[in-house]
């Protein structure tokens, strides 16, 4: 739906993938993360008062915004030039490294995402997901990369030996980490050196093509919320560091999108 | 029925013209197989037939199975089609309708018309199971003839009545012996008012108990001195009391017909002879 | 690039023409998964099938109600369960031996059911003849009864094996690479479904209707009146 | 206990199971009696058309039609400049009720042709129509014949609907696959699901055979 | 067959005492039943049935649908257990055997060897389908008594030839006609061996053309003086003609019995009477 039609009904669809923290449904069905709760501050600020909040799986949430299932995400979704060709970017509202989940004691000994394209072990990554081509890049061979369909599978995933270790952000395999004691977020991760840049992403919120008007909207109202504490607050309270969130200032998506 | 217009002053002794149904004299054939062939696949089931009844007259049909009764009593009821020859029903062609001073291949109309000549009573009974026996007799009467369901009802009460089942109207066929069941198909059928009643083996599918009560429904009706009757039976005995005409069938042919107690009784040809020896007493 | 090989989406022909054997890559899943599932389900099928018609209620009641457990539960969770349940007991399967171990449990509950109603319609008069002649119950079993109830069971048990392969989609949710995830994936990356999606329709189309006339022939193959074994 | 917490949320999921499943097998039987009839028509474009509805719905997996619905299909209607964007419910209640439809269309089509050649003679013979004889004689017969075959399909139907979790509605498989994302019991959370969905079939199994008797009550008696 | 140890010295005379089958002498009963009691659920089918055979008797049972006339049969051939009563073939206990001076109830080994006294034919044939005619008839003496397959092909041989079936023994049933069918199945019962043969309505699924040969064989059986025969049938004629004596069942109970001059020409009963009137044609 259109800015206009959006701020007529005072109602927007806005989607997550259930990943904690960038996004996601606690047991009432109550969305909570630091995209949904920017994204609930920049609305009440649109006076746009109801939100529908849609789950769905990471792959689905570009056809989704494209087949006008919802009218933006809250993932967090990282800002890549192949994904700008597709949809449109606000601003980075965060931005994160990369981190790796092992069994716990690390029995492999795994610290980077490197050691893959050495060793025989398989990397679990979720569908859809941009670890895969940073895997690609560094050479681990695609019959060793197993695909989850959601976040909620790691943990069984890698306690249970299907995989080594899964390839996610920092954040997530903290999240993931603190969930059971079957499993651990390797230390001392190196950060994967992919074209010569380490790896960093920033992530944004996510709109449709042809609803620039309401990437506008947010952008506005973006800015404005980053300069103030209580959003440093949303992203340190669901594990950002404060260096993730100077970070996010460092690029533009005009940046990220024509990066080589 | 609505042909009273063709033909009906054509002399009734020359069977060849049309005379409208009503007016066909007794002894007039209401049914004429003329050559008659029939053909499953590569076996010939009728054979060059020929064969007649005359209004009112009841003629019992018996040979050995296989030997094409059923057929002809399913090919009067355009149950089956023919392969050649003629039939006449009421005299009128049963499969070929005058159209335009010609005679072509009967449309369904045609057919629908000549079929309400004749009510068929089955081995099987064949009531519908889902209707209550009431519903079984009212249904054509209502759908098919456009009575009120008033009319049709009296008119299946009188039926039930005539069966003596008018105290299970209410029941459903399950619910009934196999004997009441026929008996309630013959009221369907006579509720109809064909001028003809075709009966296939009507109690062969039956217990030996109930049999006696279906064939003494059947000898009540042989009574009535307008309806014609087509009977196909094993029961001898029977055939001998209600029949003006015994036919002996076999392949496909007649192979001896005439009074009962010729046919019966001292046949003269010897596959009728052979055939009768299969029955322990025939007499 | 999936199983290094490589598509070209600059146009729809180009698309299917170069995503076509990697389909058929998961093609081969598939039908390996059908295969395993099926060889499971008739053999769980036979056990559960023995268990039900035992004498004893101890052991045909449960026997019955996991039947119906497992018949009135989806394949989906059933799979989800295997998949991350198991492991919690130590029980740790690859991936595809867990979805087809899923698919067998699922339609063992449905062949436990042919074999009993292939036995079954062998004629009851059948049984009360050898028993008037005094044959011996292994005998009335091996060679009367189950030699009429082979045609009838081989046919329904050829159904069932096209409905698991039409089932074995459901196993791409733990992320086994069959027909309908490698599609998927390709979806995910090209954001073109319509081309691999319907694709996967034809083939399945294709590939259930040789399945079908195959039981087809075989059931006109086998003598409806039964195998005389010596 | 625990899993008593998850009961809420699951109880959500549920309503919306049994919403799914009965405006599926709404359509479902309604596809059914349309295809079934149509492929015995003697119209040769009606028994084309119920053949191959009948054809691609069997003979291609339900999570292909399911993802082909969602996904699919508006690519298709882009192309050609209609909205097919169907959401999830829509998509979700099209693929499961046309997929049991075509089962179900066979269902119905096999129970016409079952009932005896006789009674189509008994009413030939007693002159009713062609029509008259499918809508009064053929079909009120065949419908106690579905029954039992209609009771499978409707269970079917309702293990199927999990799959819808799939495409992000949010019925009980999906809601226990949010749980369980937050709690990481596995056990807990599955066992509890299984036994949902085997409650819904047994009630499910329950509510049709009230409707078999109900509608077969002709069948009582001596036979 | 291997128990010529038992009792064969108590006196044929008192039919109590337990004589080994070849020696009990002619008149006396080979079968009895004492007050036998058999329910499905609530109904009761046999009511406190009192009813002998003598050896070598032809015994024929006739009676209405659901009197119990196969249940008598079906409990001889233990298909169906009984309530309560006692029922003696051959002179031992059907349903029990002696064990350490006791009667206990019977296992299986026991009916296995009462069961030999006994061969069965039933109304729908139940010939082997997926077996030739031959191997239907050698597959109980091959494995059941044991004969080589050369010595059952012979007896087979003999038997078929009895029915007038020789050439056919390389066929398989589906080839036959019903008649022929059911005499397979009488060979098949008669290369067993027994002592007393068990007619369940064997022509009433035939149809009528083919009645006449099958019981043309069960004729020429009723000729051997020493086999025991208990035949269910509404063929009256028949019965007439091959009967020592004849029962009338009804509900359970033997109403009427006697010679089938008497029962059938002459009932006492109105019971009887009323059931012979369903028949067209008793005499
Ligand atoms: N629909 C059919 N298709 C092929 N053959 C048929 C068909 N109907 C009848 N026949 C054959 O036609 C012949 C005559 O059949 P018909 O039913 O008229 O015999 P019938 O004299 O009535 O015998 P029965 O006493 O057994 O009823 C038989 O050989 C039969 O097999
Ligand atoms: N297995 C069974 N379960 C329940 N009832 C039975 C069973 N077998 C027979 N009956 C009932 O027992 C009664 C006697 O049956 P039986 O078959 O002995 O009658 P019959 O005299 O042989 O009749 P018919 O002439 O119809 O063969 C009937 O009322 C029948 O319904
Ligand atoms: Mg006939
Ligand atoms: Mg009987």
């Amino acid at each position: 739906a259109s800015l206009k039609e959006i701020k007529d009904n005072g109602t927007i669809r806005i989607a997550v993938a259930n990943e904690i923290p960038y996004g996601y449904m606690d047991m009432n069905g109550q969305a909570k993360g630091a995209g949904p709760d920017v994204a609930k501050h920049i609305m009440e600020q649109l006076g746009i008062k109801n939100i529908k909040w849609v789950t769905t799986n990471f792959g689905s949430l570009i056809p989704g915004l494209r087949a006008n299932r919802f009218d933006m995400v809250a993932a967090e979704m990282a800002i890549l030039p192949q994904r700008c060709k597709e949809v449109l970017f606000s601003e980075p509202n965060s931005s994160y490294g990369e981190g790796l989940l092992v069994a716990k004691g690390n029995p492999d000994g795994l610290h980077s995402y490197d050691a893959f394209a050495k060793n025989d072990k398989k990397i679990a990554i979720m569908a859809g997901a941009d670890q895969l081509e940073m895997l690609q890049k560094l050479g681990v061979p695609g019959d060793r990369m197993v695909t989850i369909s959601s976040n909620a599978d790691a943990i069984s995933t890698v306690s249970t030996g299907r995989a080594a270790g899964y390839a996610a952000t920092s954040l997530t395999v903290a999240q993931l980490a603190a969930k059971s004691d079957k499993v651990e977020a390797a230390a001392e991760f190196e950060d994967p050196v992919v074209d010569g840049k380490p790896v960093r992403s920033w992530g944004g919120f996510t709109f449709s093509q042809d609803s620039g008007a309401l990437r506008d909207a947010v952008n506005a109202e973006l800015a404005k919320f980053k300069k103030t504490p209580e959003w440093q607050k949303i992203l340190t309270g669901y594990g950002f560091s404060e260096h993730d969130a100077k970070a996010s200032f460092d690029q533009s998506t005009k940046q990220l999108c024509t990066a080589e | 029925m609505n042909s009273t217009d063709t033909a009906n002053t054509a002399s009734p002794e020359t069977g060849q013209t049309i005379a409208a149904p009503d007016q066909a004299a007794a002894g007039e054939p209401i049914i004429k197989f003329e050559k008659v062939i029939k053909r499953f696949g590569d076996i010939t089931v009728l054979d060059e037939l020929d064969f007649q009844v005359r209004k009112g007259e009841k003629v019992t049909i018996i040979g050995p199975s296989g030997s094409g009764k059923s057929t002809v009593l399913r090919i009067l009821m355009t149950l089956e089609t023919i392969n050649d020859g003629v039939i006449h029903v009421a005299g009128k062609p049963l499969w070929h309708e005058e159209k335009d001073g010609r005679l072509v291949p009967a449309g369904e109309e045609h057919l629908r018309e000549m079929r309400k000549e004749m009510g068929m009573v089955f081995q099987q009974f064949n009531l519908f199971p889902h209707m209550t026996v009431r519903r079984n007799i009212t249904e054509a009467p209502v759908h098919v003839l456009g009575l009120s369901k008033a009319k049709a009802a009296e008119r299946a009460e009188k039926y039930l009545d005539l069966v003596g089942l008018a105290e299970h109207a209410d029941k459903f066929p399950s619910q009934l012996s196999g004997g009441q069941q026929q008996r309630v198909a013959i009221a369907r059928a006579l509720a109809m008012r064909p001028n003809i009643m075709l009966f296939d083996e009507p109690t062969s599918a039956l217990d030996p108990e109930l049999v006696g009560e279906v064939l003494n429904v059947i000898q009540r009706l042989a009574g009535e001195h307008d309806l014609t009757m087509l009977l196909v039976t094993h029961e001898m005995q029977f055939a001998k009391q209600i029949s003006d005409r015994v036919c002996f069938f076999d392949k496909g042919r007649i192979v001896e017909e005439g009074p009962p107690e010729q046919v019966l009784v001292a046949p003269h040809e010897t596959r009728t002879q052979e055939f009768l020896k299969g029955f322990i007493n025939p007499e | 690039m999936l199983f290094g090989i490589e598509w070209d989406t600059s146009s729809n022909w180009t698309l299917a023409v170069s995503i076509f054997p990697i389909l058929l890559r998961g093609l081969v899943v598939t039908i390996e998964a059908t295969v395993v599932g099926f060889f499971i389900a008739s053999v769980l099928g036979l056990v559960l099938a023995a268990l039900k018609s035992a004498r004893l209620r101890i052991i045909s009641w449960p026997a019955r109600f996991i039947t119906e457990f497992l018949r009135d539960t989806p394949l989906l969770v059933q799979v989800f369960f295997l998949y991350y349940v198991l492991p919690e007991y130590g029980i740790l399967l690859p991936a595809f031996l867990t979805g087809a171990l899923a698919l067998g449990l699922q339609y063992s509950a449905y062949t436990s059911e042919v074999y009993r109603a292939g036995i079954e319609s062998v004629a009851h008069g059948q049984t009360e003849a050898a028993r008037a002649l005094d044959l011996s119950p292994l005998r009335l079993f091996g060679v009367i009864i189950v030699p009429q109830a082979i045609p009838r069971i081989i046919p329904a048990l050829g159904n069932y094996l096209v409905s698991i392969m039409k089932d074995v989609p459901v196993l791409s949710v733990v992320a086994i690479l069959e027909m309908l995830n490698v599609a998927k994936i390709i979806g995910d990356r090209t954001f073109n479904y319509l081309i691999p999606l319907s694709m996967v329709g034809g083939l399945y189309l294709v590939l259930t209707l040789l399945a079908s006339a195959a039981v087809r022939h075989l059931d006109r193959r086998l003598p409806k009146q039964g195998i005389p074994l010596r | 206990m625990e899993w008593i917490s998850y009961l809420n949320p699951l109880l959500q999921g549920a309503w919306v199971t049994v919403e799914l499943t009965v405006y599926s097998t709404i359509l479902g039987a309604i596809a059914s009696f349309a295809f079934g009839i149509g492929k015995l028509s003697r119209n040769w474009l009606i028994k084309a058309i119920s053949v191959c509805f009948i054809e691609v719905f069997r003979g291609t997996s339900l999570l292909v039609q399911l993802f082909w619905l969602y996904f699919a299909l508006p690519i298709l209607g882009q192309k050609i400049g209609v909205d097919l964007r169907l959401d999830p419910v829509m998509a979700g209640t099209l693929a499961l009720g046309l997929n049991i439809g075509a089962y179900g269309a066979e269902v119905v089509r096999g129970a016409i042709q079952a009932v005896p050649g006789s009674q189509h003679e008994a009413a030939k013979a007693l002159d009713f129509t062609p029509r008259q004889v499918l809508w009064r004689i053929a079909l009120p017969q065949a419908i106690p014949e579905m029954m039992p075959s209609f009771g499978n399909l409707a269970v079917q139907n309702l293990k199927d609907t999990a799959l819808v979790s799939l495409i992000s509605l949010g019925d009980m498989a999906f809601r226990a696959e949010q749980i369980r994302n937050f709690t990481q019991d596995s056990i807990g959370v599955y066992t509890l699901l299984l036994f949902m969905y085997f409650g819904m079939a047994l009630v499910l199994t329950g509510v049709m055979k009230l409707l078999e008797r109900s509608v077969g009550r002709w069948r009582v008696g001596r036979t």
